[in-house]
């Protein structure tokens, strides 16, 4: 059993090789940085256009009026939860494989989040009004409904998006300390010197440390659940059949954490190589991690047959009509691609020699996102054109070059965001590996005193 | 270390004051005192102290619609002419004089005769908005016998001191409320339902009934009493 | 409410209030906008205006003749809304789509707004005199024969004046032509009730036998019928009326009956015949003329099964007193008016006839009864023209050009004229053929009398006044014209009158007396009449000749439709399209057929069946040909039509009439062959044969109906019981 | 008699542990344990054992934050839902209690986060002015500790030092 | 004062509806339609364009299922295989039905659909920010979304055309969700009137634009409160009750002679518009 990291690495070698990672971008980063702008210029162009024109050039229609955004909305949201499950949930159970993959992944977190938010307001039609709302008192003296779904939803985001920056910051504390002994004058040194607010590693500093990101963490876990099964009741809350479903929440937590996975992995594999991590993102830990996938992706395939088979026995005929409809009807090709990407492509997964296979995984991981994308897609658009009133059954509603350019853009906003982060905080957490790393050795050296004792 | 946890004293006290205030509705109604808004530039400085202050003249000899309409109504030439052509001691002034242009037409043949005032509003609600005079002249003038330009400056000022007139109020939604929210004298013998009130009306019946139907209600407050 | 009639004039030209800008910048601001609009005060306005406050006017609707009597809703001086006027007996308050769009037709941006005369390709605007000059000296030099005046049915005062003007050139050629009008069933009533337009009285009916006359949506009066059609259904003395419809092609009358019977078209005469047979109580003359007609011949010949021949001649039997329609898709063949002769018998042996079919009241004043148009006029200008005979065409209230058989070449014909003169509110394709072009008044703001031609209770006059003041200065009612024009041919006699208003004036009061306001001075009947918005008086009733004889009717037996041509053509007319004129109503082009549900275009109906056996599925372009010529359009799978027949909607397909007619559909009155009523000379519209072929082009059929295609699926949503199991008499 | 800081780096945990252990046993006179401070690149429950019991109370601020907010939270929403313009919505009460959980919860951990990260930066008295003595290899691999003492204490203290084989020695300059 | 509203007025606030002991007074609009009288013209769906100034989209945005109907007319063929449909079809005029317990009003986010004190749903363009749930969770599918700025499009409203609109009905821009209000423009005016006589609206004062023109009197509008109404008549006549989800008729089947039911009654939206069956003879 080869080990997830090894052990003599010099805790200097560790901030040596995080700081470089901060500094002198290679040509390849600028690549990537100029494809996301490009990218989320498309976007952009796409929302003046539409802002200007009216929503129709989306070409939604009665009654057909939510498409692509609401799908990519959950999307987002949906990627947001692996930060949470490898930060959060393997903290609070010790699994410290987790340490050098979990900032990355808590950064994902939070763009992802902002990235959503983006399509709650390219979605709303009427954005420059979009302040009505938020609940503040305001001089018409009038509140939001605290009744709908969508504000659920936008407080709940409000909460998890707010506190899952400060928990990535707070955990970046002690690093930042580093990065500010450890660097060369200049405006990060300052930006550093500022953000560690003078953090020296004191004993007491980490003592309050330590139980702060304990109790975080506890609360982390449970919001995390909450807002995607809020999404889910966005759904779940409504009487249209196809939407209306007991199972939706779990359902979509599920998926959450399915498609965060995936994309922890895609991430895994290029920054690795982007920045060099082979040292820290080790083919152990990233076994690790395929294999937590592939579990939660049977859990996730597991949790929709149970819908389906619930509605196929249930004596609910709309909603029946509508899953019939999508295995048959004009969305079938997506149902199907869901149903392939999402629970036979993982099956791959399942063979030790493809758990490693960083080239294979890279294309698999992809692949999956695509089928949790389609999933939202499908939870979407289906109940619309296929929903309780046969009169306005709408011919396959297409969405047009707006809508995708607006969800192609919003990749190009996350890959900006997040290349980014990675330049200006280190991405990998350096003292948590160095943790990692002496515990680990502690261990083994026990491990060694005892075969000694034996002799 | 103090002073830290003073300012987080301090903070918590502010959060839980913003929320206090938040969540009392009838905060988030202001009443801006009242204060002058900019000044309009009309085609005549017409003198409402003159008329409304000096003359007594009823603001509804001149707004004549305003009770019978939603529209309170801007007087017509006509009627200006009626008193102006029998009173010769301001015949010649100069705001005299261009009235008279544009109901006999000017000189340079510029004004066509007859031709209505080019008056710029006032108290101009946004489209969406709608006030109905009618209703509230009947509430207060005429079921209340409040003084007409008492009632009229509820909304608009005191309009007996100034020349053009000029608002002075907010207008704004939460000003409306501030005053429909208030428990007026709801007088049932005329049969209205409480405050227009279905929804409540259940529940205050009992009461009404034992009041004899002579009771206090809020104005009505559903979304479509103005919006439409 | 009502107005007193007083300065009319007056009242109408004082500005609005705010005006529309106001309300269309809708709910986009949210902020208190002080002193950035103008509010225009009236000058000078009439004590019973108050702005905000609704002002209602009762006038007549223009929108086709039926005659309904509107109630025009307006504020700060603009029409806003019509409704129906509730003391008119034609439509008791009610209305149609059709009526509805007549705002649409005052404030439609393409009416033409000046005096045009073509110079080459060009119309260039000229002054009312210059006009008027112009006409004086073209109808100067040419003799009354060679003067031809073609116009829609004309009626009141507006048909005097014309007719005076007429004598004045001394012209007697005036073509009264209406595109689809019942003129088959005019003759053939003349003939067996000894009247043109009797009264039909659903509403007493206990059972009604349609033979496709389609009158809840475009026959005669609909909004009329419409009502008599609900209190029939409740009943009388609470039970329900049972409407049978045997047509071709399912109209909106079709779509209505308790039994649509799918007939092989021409052949409805034929039955009707077969079912005095299954009667069986005929005698004397008519027994012996359906001997012959025994049920499986019947059945044989018009494709209806025998077994529902006898249901509905037991139903007639049982159910008394019944009636029986004759409807254009009878009378548009060759023999026409013997399939009508045929079913207004039917009438007479059920002794209907002063039942259900009753005499009207004639109108005192003949020179004012309306003067109904019909399709063998045209045919007859046409031959006129093309002989060159008429120098002079006048063309008013009718587009001969879009609405002419194509096989007449009318546009060709129409240019032998040397001078054309055209009363337009649009350049219609008529228009655009004419030398002259003289903006007309929209009805909204126009003065008039209008007679219906189909009186339903007394003889009545309804009177159309201005709703508000003109919209284009430089428009002038057909009335004022024609006034105009006579002022320069006899001016002592007309110098008199001021204007149209002036003279109607005078003329009805001329004749207060006999219209019932023998006890009122003229003012108090004037203004009476102009709030009323109808003049009713007593005519006299002479009594339904019941000459119930079969002589001289004979029907061709069934000729298989076959060869190059093997289905038939029927032009659909539809409620809100008719025959075109309203095309460029926006709120018509986009109200759903009710039965296809399609907008802003044509289409092909075609029987799925028929449609399976060519391979053509909705929404391909078919290619429809006849002799005469073809038209491309989007196929329709239609399960309401026969088989052997297909069915293209008339009114759309405009080349001109401006940015909502224009290029929406096709025009099936282009292809229409020539072939005619061998009695009436009237033009036979459903004689027309044609082929049909896939043009390999295929569109989404623009419709509301979605993707269900008009299935329920299982849900309980608009639900239909068997008439045993309800019981009316119970109920509101 | 003033006082002086002394700042000595190990390389080890266990030296650093042994030299706290003895500081401590050996109530050297001037010298006030409380007045030791361990700085380390990483948390280290061993040596901070071998400081004796300092807690933490962050805890309690995020009781106090999640109430609050838990509180705060429902009696906001429900306020603003039974303001003047209340409406009926959808048949539902016009104060429906299933949402207003809902939200409570969410305002509950938002208070709970919030709170506690203010706790946090109290307790741990961040932002904190830099101490007379730091050297940027703690934030590396070493393990320092600063010491506050009077003068006559500061020799003994810097014999244990050496005694640990400290890696390096910072002193105050004195006055 | 609203924290101190609640205190006192707890119970109130906590009340469901629609329910039996807090009736509707004195205002409750509802509407019947006949569909054995309808006859499918359209005359209805037009006259609510006049009277609503409902933008005409044109043919493409009708393509793309953009149009704005209010009130639409829905044509429904028998489903029994036959040939011909020789028992005629059967149409459907279907707009908002003004549910007491409307699904839409719940989840709009700003509150911007409401139910009203006379029992309307009602919809404010101003405060709406289209979101377009509540259309999402419309059983019906009878709310239009602007999904264009028809104002400002060219030939929905030309030069003289805008010389039409209804200034009592607000033009709805870009980006807001409308639907059918049984004209509460009219009942709003008539309502003026009757408390300015210190009484409430009697029947036949207030018509809606599409039953003023229905030829066939197929629809009737009126306040269910009112026993002079003619709607209120027919709903008792029918045994359909407002705060029911079954009616007499249901449960009963086949046995009884009523003809009353309402649209997708058992998603318990309790609509306000009743339909009557349409009959069809047996006989023939």
């Amino acid at each position: 059993m080869e080990k997830d990291i090894r052990e003599d690495i010099a805790w200097a070698k560790i901030n040596g090789d995080v700081l470089k990672s901060l500094e002198n971008p290679r040509k390849l980063y600028w690549v990537i940085i100029a494809l996301a702008l490009a990218a989320f210029g498309v976007g952009v162009a796409c929302e003046v256009y539409q802002y200007n024109t009216g929503m129709g050039v989306a070409n939604l229609d009665n009654p057909h009026v939510w498409g692509l955004y609401i799908a990519t909305f959950i999307f987002w949201i949906g990627m947001s939860h692996s930060g949470t499950l490898l930060s959060a949930i393997l903290h609070l159970m010790h699994a410290d494989w987790r340490k050098p993959i979990y900032r990355f992944a808590e950064a994902m977190t939070t763009f992802s989040l902002m990235t959503a938010g983006l399509f709650v307001l390219v979605h709303i039609g009427r954005l420059w009004q979009f302040y009505y709302s938020l609940p503040y008192p305001n001089e018409r003296g009038i509140w939001p409904n605290f009744q709908s779904p969508l504000l659920w939803d936008a407080m709940a985001i409000f909460t998890y998006l707010s506190s899952s920056v400060i928990f990535l910051y707070v955990g970046m504390i002690p690093d930042l300390a580093i990065c500010r002994d450890h660097l060369h004058p200049g405006w990060r040194k300052k930006l550093y010197t500022l953000l560690s607010l003078g953090w020296e590693g004191t004993d007491r500093q980490w003592r309050n440390f330590r139980v702060t990101y304990l109790t975080v963490a506890c609360f982390l876990i449970p919001l995390a659940v909450s807002v995607h099964s809020i999404v889910a009741s966005d759904f779940a809350m409504s009487q249209q059949p196809g939407w209306h479903v007991t199972s939706f929440a779990p359902y979509f937590v599920a998926g959450a954490l399915y498609s965060g996975c995936a994309a922890i992995i895609t991430l895994f594999i290029i920054l690795r190589y982007v920045f060099k991590f082979e040292e820290y993102m080790t083919l152990p830990i990233l076994k690790k991690t395929v294999r937590l996938t592939f579990a939660i992706a049977m859990v996730w395939t597991y949790l929709n047959a149970i819908e389906f088979a619930s509605v196929w026995y249930g004596h609910d005929v709309a909603s029946k009509d509508v899953l019939i409809q999508k295995m048959v009807g004009p969305y079938a090709y997506a149902w199907w691609g869901m149903i392939f990407c999402g629970s036979i492509v993982p099956l791959v997964l399942a063979f030790k020699r493809f758990q490693t296979n960083i080239p294979v995984l890279l294309v698999i991981s992809l692949l999956l996102n695509l089928g949790m994308w389609l999933e939202r897609w499908m939870i979407v658009s289906p109940t619309f054109s296929h929903g309780y009133y046969p009169w306005t059954w709408d011919h396959d509603q297409w969405p047009s070059w707006v809508q995708w350019g607006m969800v192609f853009g919003s990749f190009g906003w996350f890959t900006l965001l997040f290349m980014i982060f990675c330049k200006v905080f280190p991405s990998v957490s350096m003292y948590e590996v160095k943790e990692m790393v002496y515990h680990r050795s502690l261990h083994s050296k026990k491990g060694d005193t005892a075969e000694q004792g034996a002799h | 270390m103090h002073r830290i946890f003073h300012l987080s004293v301090f903070l918590i006290g502010l959060f839980s004051a913003a929320t206090v205030y938040a969540a009392d509705a009838s905060q988030s109604a202001p009443m801006t005192p009242d204060s002058q808004w900019p000044l309009v530039e009309q085609p005549i400085e017409f003198p409402h102290n003159r008329h409304a202050k000096d003359m007594q003249i009823d603001c509804m000899y001149c707004h004549t619609y305003a009770r019978r309409s939603a529209v309170a109504g801007i007087p017509p030439l006509q009627k200006c002419i009626g008193c102006h052509q029998s009173i010769e001691s301001v015949r010649e002034s100069p705001r005299i004089k261009t009235l008279f242009e544009y109901w006999e037409g000017s000189e340079d043949g510029k004004i066509a005769a007859k031709t209505p005032m080019p008056w710029k509003k006032v108290h101009d609600l946004p489209d969406f908005v709608r006030f109905n005079h009618e209703r509230h002249i009947k509430r207060f003038i005429e079921q209340q016998n409040r003084p007409t330009q008492e009632v009229c400056g509820y909304c608009h000022g005191d309009v007996a001191e100034l020349t053009v007139a000029r608002r002075s109020k907010a207008l704004s939604m939460g000003w409306c409320a501030s005053c429909h929210e208030k428990e007026h004298p709801v007088t049932a013998a005329g049969g209205t339902p409480i405050g227009d009130q279905a929804y409540w009306y259940g529940f205050y019946k009992s009461e009404a009934d034992a009041a004899g139907g002579d009771l206090k209600a809020h104005g009505p407050n559903d979304c479509w009493q103005c919006h439409k | 409410m009502m107005d007193s009639g007083f300065d009319r004039r007056d009242f109408l030209k004082v500005l609005g209030w705010g005006g529309a800008a106001v309300a269309l910048s809708g709910c986009g601001n949210t902020s208190v906008e002080d002193g950035k609009e103008t509010v225009v005060s009236y000058s000078e306005p009439a004590d019973y205006v108050i702005p905000s406050i609704g002002v209602y006017y009762n006038s007549t609707c223009a929108q086709c003749d039926a005659g309904c009597s509107i109630n025009g809703r307006v504020r700060e001086g603009r029409v806003l809304k019509l409704e129906g006027n509730p003391n008119s007996t034609v439509n008791r308050g009610k209305m149609c789509g059709l009526g509805q769009a007549g705002v649409q037709h005052h404030y439609n941006p393409d009416r033409v707004r000046e005096p045009l005369l073509r110079t080459g390709n060009q119309g260039q605007t000229i002054s009312w005199e210059d006009a008027y000059k112009l006409i004086a000296e073209k109808t100067q030099g040419v003799s009354g024969d060679q003067i031809a005046f073609l116009s829609g049915g004309v009626s009141g005062h507006l048909k005097v004046l014309l007719g005076n003007y007429l004598d004045s050139l001394s012209c007697k050629n005036h073509f009264v032509y209406e595109a689809i009008a019942p003129g088959v069933a005019r003759a053939a009533n003349k003939k067996s009730y000894g009247v043109a337009m009797p009264r039909f009285s659903i509403n007493k009916a206990k059972v009604v036998l349609s033979f496709g006359a389609d009158f809840l949506g475009s026959w005669v009066s609909p909004v009329h019928f419409s009502q008599q059609y609900a209190q029939f259904r409740k009943g009388v003395d609470g039970q329900r009326g049972v409407l049978v419809q045997v047509e071709p092609k399912m109209t909106l009358t079709g779509a209505n009956a308790d039994r649509w019977v799918a007939i092989r078209p021409g052949t409805e005469g034929v039955l009707a015949l077969g079912i005095i047979n299954a009667l069986g109580t005929a005698t004397g003359d008519i027994a012996a003329a359906v001997k012959a007609y025994d049920r499986d011949r019947v059945s044989e010949e018009t494709g209806v099964p025998a077994g529902q021949i006898d249901k509905i001649a037991a139903m007639l039997k049982l159910h008394s007193p019944s009636l029986v329609l004759a409807g254009s898709a009878a009378e548009g063949y060759e023999h026409g008016s013997q399939n009508a002769a045929a079913i207004n018998l039917l009438n007479h042996v059920l002794g209907n006839v002063g039942k259900t079919v009753e005499m009207t009241e004639d109108m005192p004043f003949p020179q004012m009864s309306p003067e109904t148009g019909n399709t063998a006029a045209l045919t007859s200008l046409n031959n006129g023209l093309a002989a060159s005979k008429y120098k002079v065409l006048f063309n008013f209230a009718a587009n001969p050009v879009f609405t002419a058989s194509g096989a007449m070449n009318f546009k060709e014909n129409m240019a032998k004229a040397d001078f054309k003169v055209a009363f337009a509110h649009y350049l219609d394709e008529t228009a655009l053929q004419a030398d002259l072009v003289l903006p007309l008044d929209s009805p909204l703001e126009d003065w008039g009398t209008q007679v219906p031609e189909y009186l339903a209770t007394c003889a009545q006059i309804n009177i159309q006044q201005p709703l508000m003041e003109k919209l284009h200065a430089n428009t002038r009612g057909m009335g004022d014209i024609l006034l105009s024009m006579l002022k320069q041919r006899q001016p002592d006699d007309y110098n008199g009158y001021e204007d149209y208003y002036g003279y109607l004036r005078s003329a009805v009061l001329s004749v207060k007396d006999a219209l019932g306001g023998a006890s009122v001075d003229d003012e108090t009947f004037w203004n009476r009449t102009l709030s009323g918005g109808i003049i009713k008086f007593e005519g006299s009733v002479n009594k339904l000749s019941a000459n119930a004889s079969a002589a001289g009717l004979k029907l061709p037996s069934h000729s298989e439709a076959g060869g190059d041509y093997p289905l038939r053509l029927i032009p659909g007319v539809t409620a809100s399209m008719r025959d075109g004129r309203h095309a460029n109503q926006p709120w018509l082009q986009e109200s759903p057929d009710p039965l296809t549900t399609i907008v802003w275009d044509s289409w092909v109906e075609i029987h799925p069946k028929k449609a399976a056996e060519l391979s053509i599925a909705e929404g391909d372009i078919v290619e429809v040909t006849s002799k005469t010529g073809s038209i491309k359009a989007q196929a329709y799978l239609f399960p309401g039509i026969h088989p052997e027949a297909i069915s293209v909607p008339l009114g759309r397909g405009h080349e001109a009439m401006g940015r909502y007619a224009k290029g929406y559909g096709v025009n099936p009155f282009q292809i229409l062959d020539a072939v005619f009523d061998k009695e009436t000379g009237e033009l036979a519209m459903h004689e027309t044969r044609v082929k049909i072929s896939k043009t390999g082009q295929r569109v989404i059929v623009v419709k509301d109906e979605g993707a269900a295609g008009g299935q329920q699926m299982g849900k309980k949503i608009a639900v239909r019981v068997s008439s045993d199991d309800v019981d009316l008499s119970e109920e509101v | 008699m003033s006082q002086r800081h002394i700042l000595a780096l190990f390389s080890n945990f266990d030296e650093a542990e042994a030299v706290i252990s003895e500081l401590r046993s050996a109530n050297i006179d001037g010298f006030n344990f409380d007045d030791l401070t361990l700085k380390s690149p990483i948390e280290h429950h061993e040596v901070e054992e071998v400081l004796g019991d300092r807690s933490a109370r962050v805890q309690w601020f995020t009781l106090g934050g999640a109430l609050m907010g838990g509180l705060l939270g429902f009696w906001l929403i429900s306020g603003a839902q039974a303001n003047f313009f209340a409406q009926m919505k959808g048949g539902k009460p016009i104060v429906p209690l299933p949402p207003n959980f809902i939200l409570t919860y969410e305002m509950f951990i938002l208070g709970g986060v919030y709170i506690s990260i203010l706790g946090f930066l109290i307790c741990a008295g961040l932002p904190a002015k830099r101490s007379p003595l730091y050297s940027t290899t703690v934030s590396e691999d070493q393990i320092g500790i600063l010491v506050k003492a009077e003068e006559s204490a500061i020799a003994k203290i810097k014999s244990v030092f050496l005694s640990h084989e400290a890696l390096e020695i910072q002193e105050e300059a004195g006055k | 004062m609203s924290v101190t509203n609640l205190l006192d007025d707890w119970a109130k606030f906590r009340h469901p509806h629609p329910v039996d002991d807090k009736p509707h007074d004195p205002y409750k609009w509802a509407m019947a339609i006949d569909l054995d009288a309808c006859s499918g013209c359209n005359a209805c769906s037009v006259a609510c364009y006049a009277e609503n100034n409902i933008p005409v989209v044109g043919k493409d945005k009708f393509l793309h299922g953009q149009s704005m109907h209010w009130m639409r007319i829905e044509r429904y063929w028998d489903e029994d295989g036959r040939d011909f449909p020789d028992q005629g079809v059967q149409f459907l005029p279907m707009m908002c039905q003004q549910c007491e317990a409307a699904p839409c009003e719940t989840v709009c986010p700003v509150a911007a659909t409401n139910h009203t004190s006379d029992g309307l749903n009602s919809q404010i363009y101003n405060r709406c920010i289209g979101s377009r749930y509540c259309s999402a969770n419309c059983p019906f599918k009878v709310r239009y979304f602007n999904w264009y700025d028809y104002p400002t499009t060219d030939d929905v409203w030309p030069a003289e055309m805008t010389q039409q609109l209804n200034p009592d009905v607000s033009v709805r821009g870009k980006g807001v969700m409308e639907k059918c209000t049984f004209c509460v423009q009219r009942l709003h005016e008539a309502k003026v009137v009757a408390k300015g006589e210190g009484r409430i609206v009697r029947e036949g004062e207030v018509q809606t634009a599409c039953q003023q023109v229905c030829p066939t009197n197929a629809i009737s509008f009126g306040n269910l409160m009112d026993p002079d109404a003619k709607v209120h008549q027919q709903w008792q006549a029918q045994q359909v009750e407002l705060d029911k989800d079954k009616q007499a008729k249901d449960e009963n089947e086949g046995g009884s002679e009523l003809r009353g039911y309402r649209i997708l009654e058992e998603l318990r939206p309790y609509p306000s518009v009743m339909y009557l069956e349409r009959v069809r003879e047996s006989a023939i």
